[in-house]
């Protein structure tokens, strides 16, 4: 019964054991310690894989990536017999600040930063580790016309990106039936008189500075509205909250937006991922929200899988959780993909990371290893 | 009558119209109830039986409530002590019939889940405006049916829209037990279906047990003359064989029917054909479940089903099974493909004719949508008037088992006779006359209800005061104008 | 009856379901002939053959082998990968929302009176698109007695006959389960549990006093029979004593008194009750019962509580805390039906300890394990079973948890659930694994009709 | 936006009729319910003299003439030719007869209450058009029941509700490009709707319904107070709010103003209000009464000031709105009393609920056919100052048509198909 199971982790194990003095507990290096890992397959993110591919990092950023990358003496290295690659990142979240990621007071408060509101200790932030998510964006919740600045936030330590996004409503969602504005017209017309003089946020906004996270409403009528005000104002940015984004894509690709496509359920399910595919075919950037914690983490991943099932290519999907997700949120520079010079935010995977038939082995985060699949410890007594 | 009469005053707080309407309704009736049994006469410009050709100026003669003559007004003579209506300027018409309608009655529904035992004659009101509606759009005769929240309903009764008390309106007695196949609230099709099949398998039960007892007694009695050395005088069953095209129980002639539970009676005249069912189907599931009840009891060829618009898609069902259906009164239903969320209008009562399937329409208010607008959609749909008026006249009337009786103008059927200013599928024409049973029963000119609809004329001493009171009775709200059953 | 009714329906469906591709009903004609030749073909989770060929005649399979050679006018559909149609043990596809939400089942419901034919056969098409070619569906799924559930093919239906396989595959029950947001607290759950343990007996009573009333009445026809010979032989001596007493009793001038006659009496028949003659069939171990219940509370309750009825088989649904109960469940060989959607914050209270993990957990333990949809969408069952893969377990008894064992479970694993002679041809070709999001599913075969091909408008959904 | 011949057939083909693209299986799906559709297919690439050509046996102009066998044709989507006395060449559309498309001004196909901006009572400067959702299916079950123009308006929740907008029921599906080039119109509410929401502040917790008004008296005073301040702020400007320019602009007659009103109290309100505001030589309101289901028990209130009525649809009881009963011979008496009368359905359903089955039943309150025909083209074209495209088939008008199966609004015919801007929406075919 057991034996058989273990099947797919142990050759990891084994192999580490091997190699490495001690049980792979200790293989974790404290800060400043390097580290390698050779993988089977190396997702650089970019779409490329490289086959038996090695990765050093040292101080929490990757040093070497490569199929004959030199490992540095002293410094121990673990084979892998899986999958290796970025962290995945998630793009519209209130994981661990639900109650305080809404001023429910105020319809515009552009000021607001979703930073302040995040909890790296909280426990549906951990979570997200175990399924193999070290990035995501914070965002408001739906139901302000702009709820503020969403950031890019790294699990379990701090906020690497402050000022990510914009969040603006233009559709029913950011109505509520008791405080202005109650009418799409009514917060059609408070959004147009922000950005005709625009100040602060909105002038950043319009200048390209600020992107934009633009909640496509409801319905498609909603969502085409949405990327017309964009256009109008020349926004950039990426379009979130649509499950109409199949019919909408050659109209996103020419306001030249990006989408976060919403997660994969059962009913809206089939719309979804008909506009990942629909997306790609036009080649819109996206990437996935997973909307934590009202979603499982294990959704994100899921989502990638349905799509695939509905015709993505495996490789698009892999990109659209890790290295476009990154250039979506504006890290590109420092997570999403593994590349020298990049944070070392490291997902081990006993498959294809796109299957959701493959475990997440181990976890690294800034070089440090913050998860382990459990059955290894269970290991150590038998 | 005079209980009739505080029911008219409980009225007049109903509507500022109920006074006149009070009025006027006995007017009508006393004035008609005096004339009843005489000869009358209608001569008018052209007279369309529905069972031939249509006859211009033609004459109808009624004699005793029957119709004695129809014809032209050279071939058909009048008798010199007739009563004579002489309308050339207007046309003459069978009366429409309603072939299943719950208005009418006190409550359309009873709480009990299984009622055979139940007769809607106890609920139907003769003074509910629902009636007078009839006349005004020209149905002159209604089935009353339990209302389609039950799984057995009451047995119902065909009444003529007229009459002070419900013996007077009575056509036709027991016209059919109310069966619903859909269920009510907070329950599923599954337990409707297993409240339905157990009263039928309780019946079953009932018998056999009845059976076996009587046997059981007979032995014992012949053992007993036995040891005692009598010689058994044995008597035959008093009872009557069972019968039926459905499932039968072996000796029931043993038991003298008298013996038989009444709350079941009902249920065991429909089993074995003495009532006719009608049974309401929700959805195009349902018409599964009903004939599969309907033939496992034998009294398929006594169904009709009673659809709701959704069931059109049984249509192949319940052409297969050669059983007649009413229509609801919504006529165009719009489906929507899930996938591509594309609609569809589809036009009911075309796919019922394309399939051959015998229907009849069904009204769901006094105007917009009663049976004469209903034929007309028909029309406008490509039915020709023929098809259209055989809907709401002869394919009715055979449902109820009154062909010849009612639905068509020929000799020996009863004097049901509307008078119209002009085509009566014209939404500019209007019924000016009734008769019924050679009774003038309705005329337009003294109908204050529709002169103050079509024309706003307030009769005096009427001007609403502000908002309506309710009338309260018994401490249940009253069925309004055109209190449905659903 | 059914049958005639079938007849019609099939007519009626055949037109009146929009989208029901005509091309389908032609697979289907008698002796009609279908190969299937697969590069990798599971015969069952675990068992493979290599370039192996399966022959089809009249929508059963008759031959598998790698030898089996296609006779002359078979359809050939050839493909990587073939095993057997995933079933979905935990659905409601096919049957109406009222008929699952209903509260008001006991355990004489039949959930076959919920089987919908008129449901737009585009929702059968997607589950089949995704290989799911069976769900068991329960009318009143969160009801505290569902009533007799029943086996579905996702075929695109032409009548009930058509969709129905089983039409009794459990009795089911629900403990604990909240409604309407509202959790039924602590006291009314174990009671819950103490009233299902009862019932189960009263079903075995009443089976049991039905046997001995057959019993009792054979033996007294017999007696009074004999009696009656008796009684008839020595009828013409009861005659003459009785006129010699009616003539003494004249001269006496007495009145005359017939003899007292005695006889032992009839038996008494046990009462008709509907639903504790099922619970009967369900103490005998005829039907299985399917207890939906998430609380090791409840589950623990239930165990000890059922333990002494031998012949009962219980089978588990959700079963969230099972973990804490898996060492009896493994001794005793009750399967538990996992559902394994991922669920976020908000999520029922019975719930409130869900895992991904479980099911790997509770296989690892050796407990028999299936997997559910719970109603929430047979089409996306392939997927989430990956993802339970992706949890911990092994991919052939997820495999199995979808196909053999769910048979197995449900009596049916003469006719479904793996690729052998005999068996319905309910079968999917792959060009791939099996539960891999790459791997698209090429052909679905439904009783050896070709429902999903390539070209099929079915397999783009 | 005027789409070429070749753009509108791609646009249906891709539209009809939910305006989603359907795919090849969608057409399969039809061919097998052809029986029972209402069938609705596209129209094939048109002859090259004309984009569309219908022959018809009778074509009712709306100018009080009839044309017998006429040939329609129909360029860029509109009316190039219209000749009588024709047969029917091959290939064209032919039906038996054909009327100007139909047009609503009290379609009611708003999105509820998204559609009004209810954070003060009065929002003039408000345009609803920002909440319609042309994606509605309502608008294709318009357009089958021969209704091709339609006013939207917002839900009389305030007193004055916004800016409505007219427009065609098939077109692009950008409102800017649907928006007809009309006068926009102001609407807003007097009776007991616009203040159903609010309430006073005890009691419950406070929020922006705890306010004024909760009666019919609350309502006429914003009325009042709103004028009086949009012309106060002309002289104050401190005193000056958004959308007294709106206001100003009805006083000045550039605005039509559509008040509802039910009943015959409200019907009063709302003229008075005029009346009071020529008084006081603030203008004269271009008014137009919506849902004047009472106008019959005092038409002299609406002659003495020349106010315009649209009609609610007709109840089989005769009760409607705001506990208001409603005569089938209303239409028949304003018409005759020489003022400008519309039907209107308040909805989007077949058969009974349709326009055309309204005008109909206005018929049988006595209206004549002309009258009946006027009532749901002419008119409402008058209304939104379209006169000069709408309403009527002439040349040079917009090609919108509705096809009969036989004599329009009998209750015995129907509509067969429908043409909006030259695009067959609905083909009788």
């Amino acid at each position: 019964m057991q034996t058989h199971r273990k099947m797919n982790t142990n050759a990891f194990l084994l192999a580490a054991l091997a190699l490495v003095a001690g049980p792979p507990a200790n293989a974790s290096p404290g800060e400043g310690d390097a580290l390698a890992i050779r993988a089977e397959k190396l997702h650089v993110g970019d779409g490329t894989i490289i086959e038996n591919g090695i990765v050093v990092f040292e101080n929490g950023k990757i040093t070497e990536v490569g199929k004959g990358a030199p490992v540095p003496k002293g410094v121990v290295l673990i084979e892998h017999a899986g999958h290796l690659s970025a962290g995945l990142i998630a793009l519209r979240e209130q994981a661990g600040a639900v109650g305080e990621s809404n001023d429910g007071t105020r319809a515009v408060m552009p000021e607001a930063q979703l930073g302040y509101a995040y909890n790296p200790r909280h426990s549906q932030v951990q979570e997200l580790l175990r399924e193999g998510i070290t990035s995501f964006v914070i965002a408001p919740r739906p139901g302000s016309l702009v709820g503020g600045r969403c950031s890019v936030v790294k699990v379990g330590t701090e906020v690497i990106r402050a000022n990510a996004f914009l969040s603006i409503c233009t559709g029913s969602n950011g109505l509520t039936s008791n405080r202005f504005p109650t009418s799409l017209q009514g917060s059609q017309a408070e959004l147009e008189r922000r950005f005709a003089w625009p100040k602060g946020e909105f002038l950043a906004a319009v200048k390209g500075d600020l992107a934009v996270m633009l909640d496509g409403g409801v319905t498609r009528a909603e969502t085409q509205h949405a990327i017309a005000f964009a256009r109008r104002h020349g926004l950039k940015g990426m379009l979130v909250g649509s499950t109409r984004l199949g019919e909408l894509a050659p109209k996103i690709r020419a306001a030249g937006l990006g989408v976060a496509i919403s997660n994969f359920s059962p009913n809206t399910g089939r719309r979804v991922v008909e506009g990942a595919v629909a997306l790609s075919k036009a080649d819109v950037p996206f990437g996935f929200a997973l909307g934590a914690p009202y979603n499982h983490p294990a959704n994100l991943r899921l989502t990638a899988a349905a799509c695939i099932r509905a015709g993505l290519k495996p490789g698009v999907a892999m990109k659209a959780l890790t290295s476009t997700a990154a250039t979506l949120a504006g890290v590109g520079d420092q997570v999403g993909s593994v590349q020298v010079g990049l944070a070392a935010d490291l997902v081990l995977w006993s498959g294809d990371p796109t299957d959701p038939g493959s475990q997440v082995m181990a976890v690294y985060v800034d070089g440090d290893e913050v998860f382990q699949a459990e059955d290894d410890d269970e290991n150590g007594d038998d | 009558m005079i209980q009739q009469f505080t029911r008219f005053l409980q009225r007049i707080a109903q509507s500022h119209l109920a006074f006149t309407l009070g009025l006027f309704g006995c007017v009508f009736l006393l004035s008609a109830s005096a004339q009843a049994g005489e000869k009358y006469a209608i001569r008018a410009g052209t007279v369309h039986t529905l069972a031939g050709d249509a006859i211009p100026n033609g004459v109808i003669v009624i004699e005793g409530g029957r119709i004695t003559a129809v014809g032209a007004a050279d071939s058909v003579k009048i008798p010199w002590d007739a009563e004579v209506l002489d309308v050339p300027h207007l046309e003459a018409y069978p009366g429409f019939v309603e072939a299943h309608t719950s208005s009418g009655m006190d409550r359309p529904n009873e709480s009990v889940q299984v009622a055979p035992f139940l007769d809607v004659r106890d609920s139907i009101d003769p003074v509910a405006f629902y009636f007078e509606d009839c006349l005004r759009s020209g149905i002159t005769t209604v089935n009353v049916q339990h209302g389609s929240a039950c799984v057995i309903g009451a047995v119902g009764m065909v009444v003529k829209p007229y009459g002070m008390t419900v013996e007077e309106m009575l056509v036709r007695p027991r016209s059919g037990l109310k069966i619903s196949t859909s269920p009510g609230r907070g329950r599923s099709r599954a337990t409707q279906a297993q409240t339905l099949r157990a009263a039928f398998t309780g019946l079953r039960t009932h018998l056999e047990e009845l059976v076996q007892e009587k046997r059981d007694g007979k032995d014992y009695a012949r053992r007993e003359a036995l040891y005692q050395g009598r010689d058994l005088t044995g008597e035959g069953g008093k009872g009557r064989a069972m019968s039926s095209k459905g499932w039968t129980v072996e000796g029931l002639e043993l038991v003298p029917r008298g013996e038989v539970d009444e709350k079941q009676e009902t249920l065991l005249d429909l089993v074995e054909g003495r009532v006719p069912a009608w049974i309401y189907c929700a959805a195009p599931m349902d018409v599964r479940l009903a004939l599969e009840i309907a033939t496992d009891n034998g009294f398929l060829d006594r169904t009709t089903l009673v659809l709701d618009d959704s069931c059109w898609k049984a249509a192949d069902l319940i052409a297969e099974a050669g059983v007649s259906v009413v229509l609801d009164a919504t006529l165009v239903r719009t489906e929507t493909d899930p996938k591509t969320e594309e609609e569809e209008e589809v036009f009911i009562p075309g796919v019922f004719k394309e399939k051959g399937i015998p229907f009849a329409l069904s009204s769901r208010n006094s105007t917009s949508e009663s049976l004469w607008f209903q034929a007309a959609m028909c029309m406008a749909h490509g039915f020709t008037r023929a098809e259209a008026l055989a809907a709401i006249t002869t394919t009715p009337a055979s449902m109820l088992g009154l062909t010849g009786e009612v639905g068509s103008l020929s000799v020996g059927a009863s004097g049901n006779v509307l008078l119209t200013s002009g085509d009566p599928l014209s939404v500019t024409s209007f019924v000016e006359y009734v008769v019924i049973d050679g009774n003038l029963v309705y005329d337009r000119s003294k109908d204050v209800r529709t002169q103050y609809l079509l024309e706003g004329v307030v009769p005096e001493g009427t001007e609403s005061k502000g908002e309506e009171p309710e009338v309260v009775e018994d401490g249940r709200k009253k069925a309004g104008d055109d209190g449905g059953s659903r | 009856m059914a049958g005639a009714t079938s007849g019609l329906l099939a007519a009626s469906a055949a037109n009146s379901n929009p989208g029901s591709d005509p091309a389908d009903q032609g697979n289907a004609t008698q002796g009609d002939l279908v190969a299937v030749r697969a590069h990798k073909l599971y015969v069952r989770p675990g068992t493979v053959l290599e370039d192996a060929t399966v022959l089809i005649r009249d929508g059963v399979i008759i031959q598998v082998g790698t030898d089996v050679q296609a006779p002359e006018g078979a359809r050939l559909v050839e493909g990587d990968v073939v095993c057997a149609g995933f079933m979905d043990p935990w659905g409601s596809l096919g049957i109406t929302s009222g008929g699952t939400a209903d509260s008001s089942t006991n355990v004489a419901t039949r959930t076959v009176d919920v089987v919908d034919p008129y449901v737009h056969p585009w929702y059968r098409n997607q589950a089949l698109a995704a290989g799911v070619t069976a769900v068991r569906v329960q009318a009143g799924m969160a009801s505290a007695r569902g009533g007799v559930g029943a086996m579905l093919s996702t075929a695109p239906a032409v009548d009930r006959a058509g969709m129905v396989i089983l039409e009794d595959s459990n009795v089911a029950a629900a403990l604990g389960i909240s409604q309407g947001g509202r959790t039924p607290d602590v006291f009314s759950r174990i009671t819950a549990v103490d009233k299902l343990v009862k019932d189960i007996g009263s079903g075995r009573d009443y089976g049991i006093a039905w046997t001995e009333y057959a019993h009792a009445m054979t033996e007294w026809r017999a007696a009074i029979e004999k009696k009656e010979a008796e009684l008839e032989k020595e009828f013409k001596k009861a005659k003459k004593s009785r006129d010699k007493e009616i003539a003494e009793a004249k001269e006496k001038d007495k009145e005359f008194k017939e003899e007292k006659y005695k006889e032992d009496k009839q038996p008494k028949k046990p009462k008709v009750h509907a639903e504790n003659a099922v619970m009967a069939r369900v103490a005998s171990g005829e039907l299985p019962l399917v207890v939906t219940v998430h609380r090791a509370a409840e589950l623990r309750a239930l165990l000890s509580g059922t333990a002494k009825y031998k012949r009962l088989r219980l089978v588990i649904a959700g079963g969230t805390e099972a973990m804490a109960v898996a060492d009896q469940l493994a001794e005793r060989g009750i399967p538990v039906i996992v559902q394994p959607t991922p669920m976020g914050a908000s999520r029922p209270d019975e719930y409130s300890e869900h895992d991904l993990a479980l099911a790997g957990r509770l296989s690892e333990a050796g407990v028999r394990v299936l997997l559910g949809s719970s109603g929430g969408g047979s089409a996306n069952l392939p997927l989430l079973a990956s993802l339970a893969v992706g949890h911990g377990l092994d991919r052939d008894k997820a495999l199995a948890a979808l196909t053999s064992e769910v048979a197995r479970t449900f009596d049916l694993s003469g006719e479904l659930g793996t690729v052998r002679p005999g068996r319905r041809a309910d079968l999917l070709v792959l060009d791939g694994e099996p539960l891999l999001p790459t791997t698209s599913v090429r052909y679905v075969l439904s009783s050896g009709r070709v429902l999903v091909s390539p070209d099929s408008t079915g397999s783009q959904d | 936006m005027i789409l070429t011949p070749m753009l509108q057939a791609a646009c249906l083909t891709l539209c009809l009729p939910t305006f989603q693209q359907a795919p090849a299986d969608g057409a399969e799906v039809k061919a097998e319910r052809a029986s029972a559709a209402a069938e609705v297919t596209v129209q094939p690439a048109a002859p090259a003299a004309a984009d569309l050509r219908i022959h018809a046996g009778r074509v009712y102009t709306g100018t009080g003439e009839i044309l017998k066998n006429a040939l329609i044709e129909v360029r860029d989507g509109k009316i190039s030719s219209l000749r009588p006395g024709r047969s029917a060449p091959e290939g064209v559309l032919q039906v038996k007869a054909v009327t100007a498309g139909m047009i609503d001004l009290s379609a009611r196909l708003n999105t509820g209450f998204s559609s009004v901006e209810q954070v003060t009572e009065v929002q003039p400067h408000l345009d609803v058009a920002g909440s319609v959702n042309l994606y509605d299916k309502r608008f294709a079950r318009l357009a089958r029941t021969g209704v091709t123009t339609i006013l939207i308006n917002p839900l009389d929740r305030n007193v004055i509700g916004g800016r409505g907008v007219a427009v065609k029921t098939h077109g692009p599906m950008e409102i800017e490009a649907r928006r007809l080039s009309s006068r926009a119109i102001l609407r807003g509410a007097i009776g007991t709707e616009p203040s159903s929401a609010n309430h006073p502040a005890f009691g419950r917790p406070t929020d922006f319904f705890s306010r004024r008004p909760t009666t019919r008296m609350g309502v006429e005073w914003e009325w009042r107070k709103a004028f009086f301040d949009a012309v106060a702020a002309t002289r104050l400007p401190e005193k000056d709010f958004p959308g007294s320019a709106e206001l100003r602009a009805a006083l000045a007659g550039e605005r039509t103003l559509m008040i509802q009103a039910w009943t015959t109290q409200d019907i009063r309100t709302a003229v008075y209000l005029d009346e009071e505001m020529q008084r006081e030589g603030f203008g004269d309101l271009d008014l137009v009464i919506d849902a004047a289901a009472e106008a019959w028990k005092e038409p002299a209130i609406l002659v003495r000031n020349g106010t315009s009525v649209v009609l609610p649809p007709h109840s089989p009881g005769g009760r409607v709105g705001d506990g208001a009963f409603f005569s089938w011979n209303t239409a028949k008496l304003l018409v005759d009393e020489g003022l400008t009368v519309c039907l209107s359905a308040h909805g989007a359903g077949p058969g009974p609920s349709s326009l055309g089955s309204q005008a109909g039943f206005a018929m049988r309150g006595g209206l004549t056919f002309d009258q009946a025909l006027a009532s749901v083209t002419s008119a409402p074209a008058a209304l939104l100052g379209m006169a000069d495209r709408l309403g009527a088939v002439a040349e040079g008008m917009d090609a919108d048509l509705a096809l009969w199966s036989g004599r329009p609004f009998a209750s015995t015919s129907r509509v067969v198909g429908v043409v909006i801007d030259g695009a067959v929406v609905v083909d009788p075919r």
